[in-house]
């Protein structure tokens, strides 16, 4: 997964991650040790990584300096509307979750917002979100220069396209079938009768993340890059 | 007429507390020194009926407020207790109705926050058209750009919070403060009517005369009282000073996770001594 | 696509200054460190067409730049010598027509600044209604709030100046910034495309690692060069450093009452080798 | 014409003066000395009195932070439009001033803004401002908590009536008289036929200026406070 998000992320200067994020942190930073692309973390106490706190995000992206940003959902539909408020009727909802964080902004801000969700089941792709947090897309008139880009979770890649307001199958990982993405997903999209496969990172790539990605994500992530890149930090 | 009186220091964070009337609208910002003391403070004098603003989302805060039955109205872009897991106690009084919500996003927040602060009525904001936000949040509005065609921008209302309640590593006794690379905690204090600050220590020294300091203090025309509160974050972590008691938050998340344990943890706190007189 | 380029360490002002092309629009804080060396600089280059707009006004900087033919626009609040008197240079560019004025007021220069730092196409601000500046700036328009009932509010469009010139104490060879209490540099490297920074020191160590520093430092990703330029504010001041040089200033001043003496100062300053080599 | 200010400040909390208005400046202070109100002198190097730069004046005038400011012009007429820009037709001006600065914003903002100028003559109060940088008076439907409070010059204190837009003579400096003030003002005003004079500061506030205030204000201003207060400063 972390290769498949690095290449999507070809050809950003900035890419910002939640401190939470440690796979597309991983991918982040991929990219950063292949192209000398910025990242910054969110919550993190590295100087090389951390924003400048909470408002400096939002005026970031604002201006335009943040290319890509991660985000995810409780419930996430085909029009790639998200939901990360709750489950029944606002506001006395049935299931109450965090909120709507910065997304109904940064969604509209970030040229490539990559949605990513490793369980990839119907109760998260729903035909419809209960509440839409954050939009897919927007009237022509709506000032919007960012959006979803794709969807990456531990079976395919998606990429959404804006005009259509519909996501296609990229490539499924090796090992899974259309079918069983489409028995997963709750909402219609469109597919190559024989999709790709996500390829296999190359041995540099391998060893990029074992040695730069690993050492660097060691301080934002430490036990991911112990449980998962076997590394012990620096 | 204002800042005519000096920053007042108080003894303890429960007395930070009793400057906080019930309803009062108190702002607190996310991290950097989260004022803990001062959450149990209010919950140990009884606090009611408070609306709580989170700049621009919140954690153990706004829950054990929220637990502890402090909260009537929370604002906020989100209530989470981050790496440990979803903040029950909120999610309870929601779904309840026991304490009313106002979802917001992140940067409406600050722009609510930074209009108060500009004294102007409403902040222009991109992105937020089309979010079931604008249904639920009938005070922001869509306008027109004055400087595009056909080109609608919400509006967001200033937010002026009665008071904004503050942790900072450094203060002196003259009532200023040393805020770090947290320059929100300006963004709240200006927007504020009041600020009541705790601090992990409180220095002789004006440190308004260290070039260095000065460079990120808060200046006592802004602050009303202040208290020291060593360790005033804890169980949250203060940067550069110490770090987050994972273990107490694993037990409070895993506790609370049913009202019962909930009441058990609130009781416990009450009944405790505060910090300052242990 | 933003950020992919580390910040560039330049040799001198002249460098920096080679880095501003002839028309663009440029921007610069009224004080806390005005970036002489480098406006002498771009006089040495033959600068030309250059649309200045000062944060919120400005003074020998401003004077200087008009003298010598560089400047076609200056957008200002207002340009003095503060206790050396009348910006003789600046009054008669502008009666002469032969310098565009778009006249402003502080916080409106602010709010156009903070317009684009945010990312929003205009900020409102109060008063200016009935203020002849109204008149005369077309691009200021009036709008309702929102939030009132028959309440007319200014709204200042955002201003995205091409390149941010700041001057400040301290800095480091990845290209970070200690901006210290000019908060204000901020906000004109985060509203400007690319920021050109000369410093009074260099130093090898990262200044984002050091707490007290890191406060108020701008980090290396909104600087696209730097280049060192000891006493590069005279003669003006650089607090904490060195003060103004009045004698100096009030030369100039006096030099500058007419179009000759101003002639002469700019040939001289021409011909002069620039700081660096001396 | 300290002393005179000062009471022109009375009960207020926070007063701001630029760093070259020495006269208002020792008003200020005085004020000080006497309720404790903090002074913020613009452009100050010393903490106790410093702003924290350019744009936190504006915002903490927005914010109804700020109770009294200093205002001078090259022109002042009857409704106390302050012209700080030039004379002559906009732009190519007969004479060019160094512009508006904060007036166009402070003079609405700040609950009393009292006009200074030492000389009283009829070039500067004129009949009407050939440009009005901040108007001294607003429809009712323009937010304005603030506006000019009062005039004071080497001749005499005026006091504003926002109601009727007019000045009304509060008091004669010792030795000058109505008749006088009439022939160097070149707008209409209210005034008593016989006007109270200005008092002569009494023994205690003689006392303070040349104490406390001739001490605080050697910072800011040293030059005044050596030539007119007769102190060398700390």
């Amino acid at each position: 997964m972390i290769t498949a998000i690095a290449g999507l992320l070809e050809g950003c200067g900035h890419i910002a991650v939640g401190v939470l994020s440690p796979i597309p942190g991983s991918a982040a930073l991929l990219t950063r040790a292949r192209t000398g692309a910025r990242v910054s973390i969110i919550g993190s106490a590295d100087p090389e990584f951390r924003t400048d706190g909470g408002v400096d995000l939002f005026d970031s992206a604002g201006q335009g300096r943040i290319d890509a940003f991660f985000l995810s959902g409780g419930q996430i539909d085909g029009e790639a509307n998200v939901n990360l408020t709750g489950i029944g009727e606002y506001p006395e909802l049935d299931v109450r979750w965090s909120g709507a964080f910065g997304s109904a902004y940064l969604y509209f801000l970030v040229p490539r917002v990559i949605l990513f969700r490793a369980e990839h089941t119907r109760r998260i792709f729903v035909p419809r979100v209960d509440f839409v947090s954050a939009p897919g897309t927007s009237a022509p008139n709506v000032y919007r220069p960012g959006g979803p880009y794709a969807l990456v979770t531990n079976l395919c890649v998606m990429r959404f396209d804006r005009a259509a307001a519909r996501f296609r199958l990229q490539s499924l990982h090796p090992g899974h079938t259309l079918e069983e993405v489409r028995d997963n997903t709750g909402f219609d999209f469109d597919a190559a009768d024989d999709p790709a496969v996500t390829p296999l990172p190359d041995p540099t790539t391998v060893s990029l993340i074992r040695g730069d990605v690993a050492r660097d994500i060691a301080g934002p992530y430490p036990q991911f890059a112990r449980d998962v890149l076997g590394t012990t930090g620096p | 007429m204002a800042d005519l009186s000096k920053t007042r220091i108080l003894a303890s964070a429960d007395e930070l507390a009793r400057e906080v009337p019930d309803g009062a609208t108190i702002v607190v910002f996310k991290d950097s020194g989260v004022p803990m003391e001062t959450a149990r403070a209010l919950i140990r004098r009884g606090a009611k009926d408070l609306h709580l603003v989170t700049v621009p989302t919140s954690g153990l805060f706004a829950d054990l407020l929220i637990a502890a039955g402090c909260v009537a109205t929370i604002e906020t872009a989100g209530v989470s207790l981050g790496e440990f897991g979803p903040a029950h106690n909120f999610a309870r009084a929601v779904k309840t109705g026991t304490v009313t919500i106002r979802d917001s996003t992140c940067p409406a927040v600050y722009a609510g926050l930074q209009a108060a602060h500009k004294g102007i009525p409403f902040m222009p904001l991109r992105g937020l058209i089309g979010s079931d936000l604008m249904r639920v949040r009938d005070d922001y509005r869509v306008i027109d750009n004055p400087y595009g065609e056909n080109d609608p921008i919400v509006a967001i209302p200033a937010i002026r919070p009665d008071i904004a309640l503050v942790h900072v590593p450094l203060a002196d006794r003259f009532g200023n403060l040393w805020i770090g690379r947290a320059a929100e905690l300006r963004i709240l204090a200006q927007a504020s009517a009041r600020t009541l600050a705790s601090a992990e220590e409180i220095v002789e020294d004006n440190i308004l005369e260290d070039e260095r300091l000065a460079a990120a203090c808060l200046p006592r025309h802004y602050v009303s009282a202040l208290a020291q509160a060593p360790r005033g974050a804890w169980p949250m972590d203060m940067p550069g000073r110490y770090g987050v008691d994972s273990g107490h938050m694993r037990g409070y998340a895993e506790q609370t996770r049913e009202a019962a344990g909930t009441a058990a943890y609130v009781r416990a706190l009450v009944e405790a001594a505060p910090a300052a007189a242990e």
